[in-house]
């Protein structure tokens, strides 16, 4: 288990462009869409979080590409298939590496957004805590459609987990709006940290699987 | 029950200003089935085809 | 045992010859429901006291929103026999289902857009059920990407059937959190099925087209398992004498 | 003592009967020398052998449950992008790094062993990959075409190196186009359509 943290953090940290470059790409996106919409016009507190949320989305696919197509094209799953016998462990360590190193960060970004866009300092915690937890959802979803696609190219990944991400935007607009109107926030929180942890138990197993299938 | 609804061919067409709506979908539906049939029987007789020509060489 | 009875009856060369003798009276009685679904719906049901003569788009859209969602149920029923024994033939049936399945969930949602401009004024609107039929759309679209992608069959098959084993659990969720959602939005859409208080002169020639498009579908399913099975079988002995 | 028994293995890809109803057994100290032409299904019998790729009928009976197994197929399972040591350190533990290293001053790699690896010749990553199997201690060793890319020398490091690895009861089984100086049985699958 110890093997499979330091091992997986080394790795993903030695990559500068796949942990450096999702965080850029969130910053670009961010200062993307209110140059698009001209801010002279509208009020970007109104929205700043739908702004987050689909620069959310999209970098955390971008995070999360080619999660294990290195490891499958080296013969490295070979090995720890003979070692661990399935790949349960490794799909769970890769998925918690790449939200600790990736994912919480983006998320931090996102807040100071908000934060910048008029957001109240206590909310700033509130926010940076939802974008955590669905970080931790939407790299599981997204780390399924890489196991599936896995050397066939982000387009496939995406295409097959996408669909399934949709109920997490959805929960996150429904985040928002309990920060605005200040309601409901816990039970978000605790449906989110629910259905966190019962996704991060049962996605490793469907990826070994995959996995699995695809080694053979 | 079994009366027409409507008194002549061209209120059928017309069907109050809807019937370009719905002959259209009509008209889409059916042709996008009747074309799946034809894809469908086209594929079988190409894969017969194939098999006949590979077994007569083999 | 139960694994020996499932692989005894469900060998594509028994499927084949089955659905082949079965073929004609479904496709017969199939596309005579359909044709009289359609008639009676068409020319012969009342108007509509409010929507007026658009609503007999339902005898069309409806049957369509059923069978696109059934047949995706029918899909994730396959995957699991396929992923728990292994049966050859249900991976092959998802194959094959699943561009019958993308045909129809696309009808659904044209018929449905096409009625929107006279009903609502609008041709998109989102709602849960809108909604969660695109998405639909699109993972049947991805599930056939992603059969394509691969050159090992057998592994394209494996895949496949986990997705869409998880495509199934998606769909509760997805129209849940989309009707959720919807409901913050905006007040609830107009309803579209008329439910229990729908006309007999109405029900009728409904539930005469519903009958009658999943007899169309399941003799086009037929023919479509039936060439999908050539193509991958085609080194199989049976297939060259069959031929 | 046996390590593990084959029995009856029959394997095929999208229909095409790779081989039928094959049957060996491997015990200690003795090696097993995979032979047959290109195609003929020798690295996915290996594969088989690892419970990676599972037959499509008969089946591989290990006689230990936990038979530690060293393997190298034709994927080295090295990282490009880090160093020689660096790859070490992610392998192996504390207690094996040290051989690890030892083999890697064997086989003269000392000078390049902060260089990228993906700068490596073809040759030199071969021999990086090598040490996995070389520095693990395990009661059985499965190689893929071990020979291809390496030079004489290596190649005689290799054969001496598995020589004193059957010589201590470790079993092995490789694949290979060219006759090993190893004694080994011999399992011949044959050119393909043969």
């Amino acid at each position: 288990m110890l093997r499979l943290v330091k091992a997986e953090t080394y790795k993903l940290s030695k990559k500068l462009k796949s942990w450096l470059g999702p965080l850029l790409i969130m910053v670009l996106v961010l200062i993307a869409f209110p140059l698009s919409i001209d801010i002279s016009q509208f009020d970007l507190d109104k929205f700043y979080f739908s702004i987050i949320v689909v620069s959310l989305l999209m970098t955390s696919f971008v995070a999360t590409e080619g999660m294990f197509e290195e490891d499958f094209e080296d013969g490295s799953l070979e090995q720890e298939f003979l070692i661990e016998k399935d790949f349960y462990k490794l799909a769970l360590i890769k998925i918690f590496v790449f939200v600790f190193l990736i994912g919480i960060p983006i998320a931090l970004i996102g807040a100071l957004f908000s934060f910048a866009n008029g957001v109240a300092i206590d909310n700033f915690a509130k926010v940076f805590l939802f974008l955590s937890l669905s970080n931790l959802l939407l790299f599981n979803l997204f780390a399924f459609g890489n196991a599936l696609s896995i050397n066939k190219g982000a387009m496939l990944g995406v295409l097959s987990s996408l669909p399934l991400t949709l109920p997490v935007i959805i929960l996150l607009g429904r985040a928002i709006r309990s920060i605005q109107y200040g309601d409901g926030f816990l039970s978000i929180i605790a449906l989110m940290m629910g259905v966190g942890l019962l996704m991060s138990a049962v996605m490793p197993l469907i990826i070994s699987a995959a996995l699995k299938t695809h080694i053979d | 029950m079994f009366d027409l609804a409507f008194n002549n061919f061209n209120e059928i067409l017309d069907m109050d200003g809807h019937g370009i709506y719905v002959w259209s979908v009509y008209t889409i539906g059916i042709s996008m089935i009747l074309l799946s049939f034809l894809v469908a029987k086209h594929r079988i007789h190409d894969i017969k085809k194939k098999i006949k020509t590979k077994n007569a060489s083999s | 045992m139960i694994t020996a009875f499932i692989h005894k009856f469900s060998s594509p060369k028994s499927f084949v010859r089955v659905t082949q003798k079965l073929y004609p009276f479904f496709i017969v009685f199939g596309v005579s429901m359909l044709t009289l679904g359609w008639i009676w719906g068409l020319l012969f049901a009342p108007q509509d006291a409010v929507q007026g003569n658009s609503y007999r788009i339902i005898f069309l859209h409806v049957p369509a929103v059923i069978f696109a969602e059934l047949i995706y149920f029918f899909m994730a029923i396959c995957a699991l026999m396929h992923l728990v024994w292994r049966v050859k033939l249900a991976a092959y049936l998802i194959k094959a289902a699943a561009p019958i399945g993308a045909m129809i969930t696309f009808l659904g949602l044209l018929s449905g857009s096409i009625w929107g401009i006279p009903t609502w004024g609008t041709w998109w609107q989102w709602d849960a059920r809108i909604t969660s039929t695109l998405i639909l759309f699109i993972m049947y679209l991805g599930i056939l990407t992603l059969h394509g992608s691969f050159s090992n069959k057998e592994k394209a098959d494996r895949l496949m059937s986990i997705l869409v084993v998880i495509g199934v659990i998606n769909i509760p969720i997805i129209k849940k959190s989309v009707d959720w959602w919807s409901t913050l939005h905006q007040p609830a859409s107009i309803s579209v099925s008329g439910g229990s208080s729908i006309d007999p002169s109405m029900l009728y020639p409904l539930l005469i087209s519903i009958i009658g498009l999943g007899f169309t579908l399941i003799s086009l399913g037929i023919l479509s398992s039936r060439s999908y099975i050539f193509n991958r079988e085609k080194n199989k002995k049976w297939i060259q004498d069959s031929v | 003592m046996k390590l593990l028994s084959a029995q009856n293995i029959t394997h095929s890809i999208n229909d095409t009967k790779l081989f039928h109803n094959l049957s060996f057994e491997i015990n200690s100290g003795e090696g097993l020398h995979i032979k047959g032409g290109n195609g003929s299904g020798k690295s996915t019998l290996l594969r088989i052998i690892l419970g990676i790729t599972s037959p499509s009928k008969g089946f591989i009976d290990l006689e230990a449950q936990e038979l530690n197994i060293s393997y190298l197929g034709h994927k080295n399972a090295v990282k490009n992008y880090l160093t020689p040591a660096q790859n070490l350190e992610l392998i192996f533990n504390d207690a094996d790094l040290k051989l690890a290293f030892e083999w890697l001053k064997n086989f003269d790699l000392l000078d390049v062993q902060d260089e990228l690896t993906a700068n490596l010749s073809f040759g030199q990553q071969k021999k990086l990959a090598l040490i996995r199997v070389m520095a693990i201690p395990s009661e059985l060793i499965v190689l893929d075409e071990p020979f291809v890319g390496l030079d004489q020398v290596t190649a005689d490091q290799l054969n001496n190196f598995l020589e004193r690895k059957l010589s201590n009861g470790v079993g092995l089984i490789l694949t290979s186009h060219i006759n090993p100086m190893i004694d080994c049985k011999v399992l011949d699958l044959g050119t393909k359509n043969a």
